[in-house]
């Protein structure tokens, strides 16, 4: 009985000696994986995730304290990215933040704005031109539509508009789905989850 | 008056899938007709049996997903699948072996992965596999050709041993029946007695391969040719197959004529052409590039020689095709053509 | 030299680690998503079983039969395994940290995955020489690896297919591995014993 | 005879070029209204440079272009401007781009002649360039990039020049009844353009199923003994595409993401050649060319069609219904595009206009609806010309998956159409391909974005801080002042605050303002404000600090 004691307690030290050797020679420092991470949310720091920016989320999700479909402006495509690289599953937008909405610009009515720079404090990216007192506008090109600077306006004259469409940006639709994919009672069930 | 804005191209060549696999079908049927008038009509009753339960099948996997059944039935993919598993089945084999085989075949090996163009596997192999494993006894009571025996089996008397195992003049069905050439070859030389020994004295072996099989195998072959000619298959894999069952059946034929039978034995033997020319080239399981098909197709003449040659199975073409199949994404991956443009090396 | 051979083709191909040995299946299933992973998982577990088998064979052989302890092999070899797992672990963490965040949990999952105690455990079964037990770990490693890749480019692939909702994700991979073996029984009897 | 390679795939068509070629060349009526858009190239829109209401004559500059990739844009034909608004464009998406309206008044009168140049050789090759750029001239085959840009070498040596005369589309035979008519034109284009780019060697290329064509080549280069090789390629779709006519006349491939200036070839269209040298010889600005107008029309013909002339008035020309359109295409069956409406106009890039009626009389045999799932028989990777695999990239395209498909060489596809063709699921592959392409630019630049909004959040934060850090100096350096300076310094800083009030009082009182020239009432209101305030003052006792 006592040999066996003897011999395991042997084995384990002469182990540890090893494993100690090897941790000190192996050490890593900082974690590049919030880099990948940030470099896929799409930078527009709204929040909705419950993070105050991307880059808190980012993270978060490095070490596992958030999910991967908490980003509303990222909508599927990121989430189906995040899924990539993290090795997970891609699950659904998580209704809780918000849903994916096409592409939004801050516009500001002048005739309503009274200057009072609320807003200019709430944008996260310092798109929103203007002074005490002046007259505000937003650059339409450095918006993000993160809708932070709509709440804080106090004569509410900051509203949404949908990114114009020019004959550059224009996309070529996705080609309908099979017409065998239309159930024979004319249901069409959705584009297969082919997105994994 | 909307106009249609329909994507360009805004013609088309007017080819269709079931065009190809009708004739995919078409080649197939003087090698049929070839088999009947040696092996007796239980091909043909078999065959019919694999039709309507492919049908019956397909149409009852396309209810459940609630899908057309107008295009799906028509594309003859099923009708095929069945087809070339009902050629694999012993022609006295009972009724239910086929039903079995070709719905095991159709629901789990194409429908369950979404039905045409989606199924990794050869579905007439995988239906073919699993009765095999399932059912060795039934599987391997095959029957020698009719101009051996000196009896010939009616339409009606095939039709009662199929379907109610009764046979005529009181004969047991194991009376009936013997191996198959490979079969046949596999025994005697567990044995150790020496290949010439064996072909002399039995009757099964014709002059270059089992009497009647061989007849089959030419139909078969000219059938092949016929879709190649017609561009129906690609020409990359039965000429791999058969080349690298050839040059390997020659290798250890050269070696030890003894205990090696010849390669044309190998290549006219059992299911080998069959499978190279109808079942390796189904599209859907197989490997699409055009590197990729030649490595697909050595792989499949290499491991039918070494089941063959070393293996417990005496025909291991539906192994080969599965592991091939197995195989084939993982080839496609590795083996991308050169695009215009790209530095040879560089990819 | 032929016996290393034979000992190789059979533990690839005849009886299979995983397809015929029902060995390692939870690695199989999980980490077969992506084809780089796959190949990153089917590295790192060709180290470790090779390693581990050796040095198993090496504590049984000059450890446990002289002092008598062979009840005790399951323990020290579970040991041995832990130690290579966490050696590698700390090997890929720092050569390749993508893969280490993607392998995730099955990295040290190796520990407890049933083919490396299964070949360290059935080497001393079968009174396998010390290169026997190597080529037989490093067989078998093999053997779980090319069957890992091919897994995982097949699910890759119907990952896409058009499957019905019921059958999507494990259900299907679960389809596809049962057919697998199926198509390996063809290697029954290749070689004998 | 040159040694002609064979580029791998493609398909052979059924060429319906028969009936088009059937009558000569004519000009077509002059339409009412022109429309003329400001981007018909590839690059940057040009500038109008007249307004509304302004009277043009034909050939007249009317709008610039600016310094980046750019062609300038000319009026058709005499009239007056109407308007410069949005209209609807030749385009996929069938959106309006901005365009000048113009309204013909059927004069036809030209502006004066700018420049007369006798022998273009003694022109230096930058002269010879201006004049193109300036004709507002660019590639006719369809792609419609700047011809003055691709006509520079930028130093690098040009070994061959290739004219593309190829025209592998069916339907199309504008090219072909280019050279029948005017072969020599072309020609001396073709030397023009090689005297700009100092080519060693000029190669025509033309499809063999064009023999009148082809001899009319051959007879004006013995004419006119210039050392040109006029080559006969075998008809392969897609012959006439740039790489493809590369591979077979030279054996070389223009490199993936690159051009095939950097192989030293250039290559350009025969219409292309002619406006040259119209332009050099004629100064003639690019504002007609010739459109080939086919499908169910009464007569299918080929018309010499001034820019901007609406489809609908082409349609009509040719006896063609315009109620019964069920399909319009402007370029080939092949790789032409549907339009929404029928007043779109013809653009400098149009060659064809395809129609298609309800009645189907002449059918064109597409595929109405998306047949069937992909069994991967590899007959498109067969057909491709790029030696691509279609089955593959269609597999991620359907999945979204736009990593994995340019791993598979996405955008080396040139979209010609031959798997699409070929496929006997009948998939339509192109639409798939052209979806993620542009998926793919737009996450490009969505990512080009993010960068940008990220770079901005870390200067704000950054901006943040720094603002903090002031404040917190701020109020130290504040803090610091007084508790340092003990009493004195603080009574020293009350009286200085003391003294600045004072004086800023004092100068306040001494100097009324404004009180110079005063009416007599006023000065009344101002002494009695004056006494008020001394009274008050006088009496009640000073509650402010004075």
């Amino acid at each position: 009985m006592l040999s066996a004691l003897l011999a395991l307690g042997v084995l384990g030290i002469l182990f540890g000696l090893l494993l100690g050797y090897a941790a000190v020679r192996y050490k890593v420092e900082g974690d590049p994986l919030v880099e990948k991470i940030d470099a896929i949310l799409p930078q527009t720091q709204c929040g909705q995730c419950g993070y105050p920016g991307c880059r808190p989320y980012a993270t978060a999700i490095a070490n596992d304290e958030a999910d991967i479909n908490r980003c509303p402006p990222g909508g599927e495509t990121v989430i189906v990215s995040l899924a990539d690289l993290l090795g997970r599953d891609p699950k659904p937008l998580d209704e809780e933040c918000g849903e994916e909405k096409p592409k939004m610009v801050a516009y500001i009515h002048e005739e309503i704005c009274i200057g009072c720079t609320l807003c200019i404090q709430a944008c996260p990216v310092d798109s929103i031109l203007g002074a005490a007192k002046q007259m505000h506008t937003i650059i339409e090109s450095e918006c993000t539509g993160c809708e932070l600077c709509v709440a804080p306006c106090p004569v509410d004259c900051i509203d949404m508009v949908p990114v114009r469409q020019s004959l550059d940006t224009w996309k070529w639709p996705a080609p309908p789905p099979p017409p065998y994919e239309q159930a024979a009672d004319g249901s069409s069930n959705p584009q297969p989850a082919g997105a994994h | 008056m909307t106009l249609q804005t329909p994507p360009s191209p805004h013609i088309h060549s007017g080819i269709h899938v079931s065009s190809l696999m009708l004739r995919v079908i078409a080649a197939l049927i003087p090698a049929i007709i070839c088999y009947t008038w040696f092996f007796g009509w239980g091909l043909i009753i078999n065959s019919a049996i694999a039709m309507l339960t492919a049908l019956a099948s397909e149409a009852l996997m396309l209810k459940l997903r609630k899908r057309p059944l107008k295009p799906f039935l028509g594309d003859g993919s099923a009708v095929l699948s069945a087809l070339l598993l009902a050629l694999c089945i012993p022609p006295l084999a009972p009724w239910w072996i086929t039903v079995l085989g070709v719905a095991f075949a159709l629901i789990v090996g194409k429908h369950l992965y979404g039905g045409l163009g989606y199924n990794p596997f050869n579905p007439a192999m995988v239906g073919y596999v699993m009765l095999l494993i399932s059912f060795p006894l039934e599987m391997t009571r095959w029957m020698p050709p009719f101009i051996l025996e000196q009896l010939e089996i009616g339409f009606i008397d095939t039709l009662g041993v199929i379907f109610f195992n009764h046979l005529p003049y009181g004969l047991s069905i194991d009376a009936l029946s013997s191996a198959t050439p490979l079969d046949a070859m596999k025994t005697d030389l567990g044995q150790n007695n020496t290949v010439s020994e064996i072909t002399a004295n039995n009757a099964l072996f014709g002059d270059f391969a089992g009497t009647g099989w061989e007849w089959v195998g030419t139909w078969l072959l000219l059938g092949g040719m016929y879709l190649i000619y017609k561009r129906v298959i690609s020409w990359q894999i039965p000429l791999a197959v058969i080349g690298s069952l050839f040059v390997i059946s020659a290798f250890f034929f050269l070696m030890d004529p003894d205990t090696y039978p010849s390669p044309l034995f190998h290549i006219f033997g059992g299911a080998t052409i069959l499978a190279a020319f109808f079942i390796a080239t189904d599209p859907v399981s197989a490997s699409t590039t055009p590197k990729g098909r030649i490595l697909y197709g050595i792989g499949i003449g290499i491991i039918i020689y070494v089941i063959r040659a070393w293996g417990s199975y005496p025909d291991a073409v539906a192994f080969a095709v599965l592991l091939m199949n197995m195989a084939a994404p993982t080839i496609d991956y590795y083996t991308q053509p050169r695009v215009y443009g790209h530095a040879r090396g560089k990819d | 030299m032929t016996e290393y051979a034979l000992i190789l083709i059979s533990t690839v191909l005849v009886n299979n680690i995983v397809l015929v040995k029902f060995l390692g299946l939870c690695p199989f299933m999980g980490v077969s998503r992506k084809l780089e992973t796959a190949t990153g998982m089917a590295m790192a577990t060709t180290f470790v079983l090779t390693l581990s088998a050796v040095f198993s064979y090496l504590v049984n052989e000059f450890l446990l039969i002289p002092l008598g302890l062979e009840y005790l092999q399951t323990i020290s070899f579970i040991l041995v395994i832990a130690v290579v797992v966490q050696f590698t672990e700390m090997v890929v963490h720092k050569t390749s940290p993508v893969l280490y965040q993607v392998l995730g949990i099955f990295l040290p999952l190796i520990t407890t995955n049933c083919a490396v105690l299964g070949v360290a455990l059935l080497n001393v079964q079968q009174q396998h020489g010390f290169l026997e037990s190597a080529v037989y770990g490093f067989g078998a490693a093999m053997g779980f690896s090319l069957v890992l890749i091919l897994f995982a480019a097949m699910r890759e692939r119907i990952a896409v297919a058009d499957v019905p909702e019921a059958f999507r994700g494990p259900a299907i991979a679960l389809i596809t591995a049962g057919l697998m073996s199926m198509a390996f029984m063809g290697f029954v009897g290749l070689v004998k014993g | 005879m040159r040694r002609l390679f064979q580029f791998k795939g493609g398909v052979v068509l059924k060429e319906h070029k028969k009936d088009a070629t059937a009558l000569p060349v004519q000009p077509a009526r002059l339409p009412p209204r022109l429309i003329l858009p400001l981007k018909q190239h590839i690059g940057n829109p040009a500038e109008p440079v007249v307004a509304e209401g302004d009277k043009v004559l034909k050939g007249q500059l009317i709008a610039r272009a600016g310094d980046a990739i750019c062609a300038p844009l000319h009026a058709s034909s005499s009239g007056t401007v109407i308007a410069i608004t949005d209209q609807p464009v030749p385009h996929a998406s069938g959106m309006s781009a901005p365009c000048i309206v113009i309204d013909t008044d059927g004069e036809e009168r030209w502006r004066p002649r700018e420049h007369h140049v006798d022998n273009f050789a003694e022109l230096s090759a930058q002269e010879l360039r201006g004049i193109i750029h300036d004709a507002g001239i660019v590639g006719l085959g369809g792609a419609g990039f700047p011809a003055a840009v691709k006509l520079d070498p930028g130093g690098r040596p040009v070994d061959t020049l290739i004219l593309n005369g190829a025209e592998c589309e069916p339907y199309i035979t504008c090219d072909e009844m280019l050279l029948r008519e005017h072969a020599l034109e072309v020609l001396n284009g073709l030397l023009m353009m090689r005297h700009a780019l100092h080519a060693k060697r000029c190669v025509i290329g033309i499809e063999n199923n064009k023999p009148k064509a082809f001899r009319a080549l051959c007879e004006a280069v013995r004419h006119s003994d210039a050392d040109v090789e006029v080559v006969e390629v075998p008809t392969i779709y897609p012959a006439g595409s740039e790489k493809q006519l590369i591979q077979v006349l030279t054996g070389k491939e223009v490199p993936s993401g690159g051009l095939p200036l950097d192989i030293g070839i250039v290559c350009h269209n025969v219409g292309t050649a002619y406006a040259v040298y119209r332009a050099v010889e004629l100064d003639q600005p690019l504002i007609s060319r010739y459109v080939t107008i086919a499908g169910s029309v009464a007569h299918a013909r080929n018309l010499e069609v001034l820019i901007g002339t609406p489809l609908g008035d082409l349609i009509e020309e040719c006896g063609g219904n315009r109620d019964t359109l069920h399909r319009l295409i402007v370029g080939g069956p092949m790789m032409g595009t549907a339009m929404h409406s029928d007043v779109v106009p013809v653009v400098k890039g149009t060659n064809c206009v395809l129609v298609e009626s309800t009645s189907h009389d002449v059918p064109l045999p597409s595929r109405d609806a998306y047949a069937m799932p992909c069994i991967r028989c590899g007959n498109c990777a067969d057909a491709c010309p790029a030696n691509l695999l279609p089955q593959q990239m269609y597999w991620y395209a359907r999945a979204r998956d736009f990593d994995k498909i340019q791993d598979y060489n996405l955008f080396d596809c040139i979209e010609c159409g031959c798997c699409d063709y070929v496929c006997p699921s009948q998939i339509p592959l192109v639409g798939y391909y052209r979806y993620a392409k542009s998926e793919i630019w737009n996450q490009e630049a969505e990512k080009r974005q993010a960068d940008l909004a990220r770079e901005r959040h870390q200067f704000r934060d950054f901006r943040l801080e720094r603002e903090k850090k002031e404040r917190a100096e701020r109020h130290k350096k504040k803090r610091s002042a007084v508790t340092q300076g003990g009493s004195d310094d603080k009574k020293a800083a009350i009286q200085a605050a003391m003294e600045r009030v004072r004086a800023k009082k004092s100068e306040q009182d001494s100097t009324p303002k404004n009180t110079d020239n005063l009416t007599p009432a006023q000065q009344k209101a101002i002494n009695d404000a004056d006494q008020r305030r001394e009274e008050k003052t006088a009496t009640s006792p000073p509650d402010r600090p004075q």
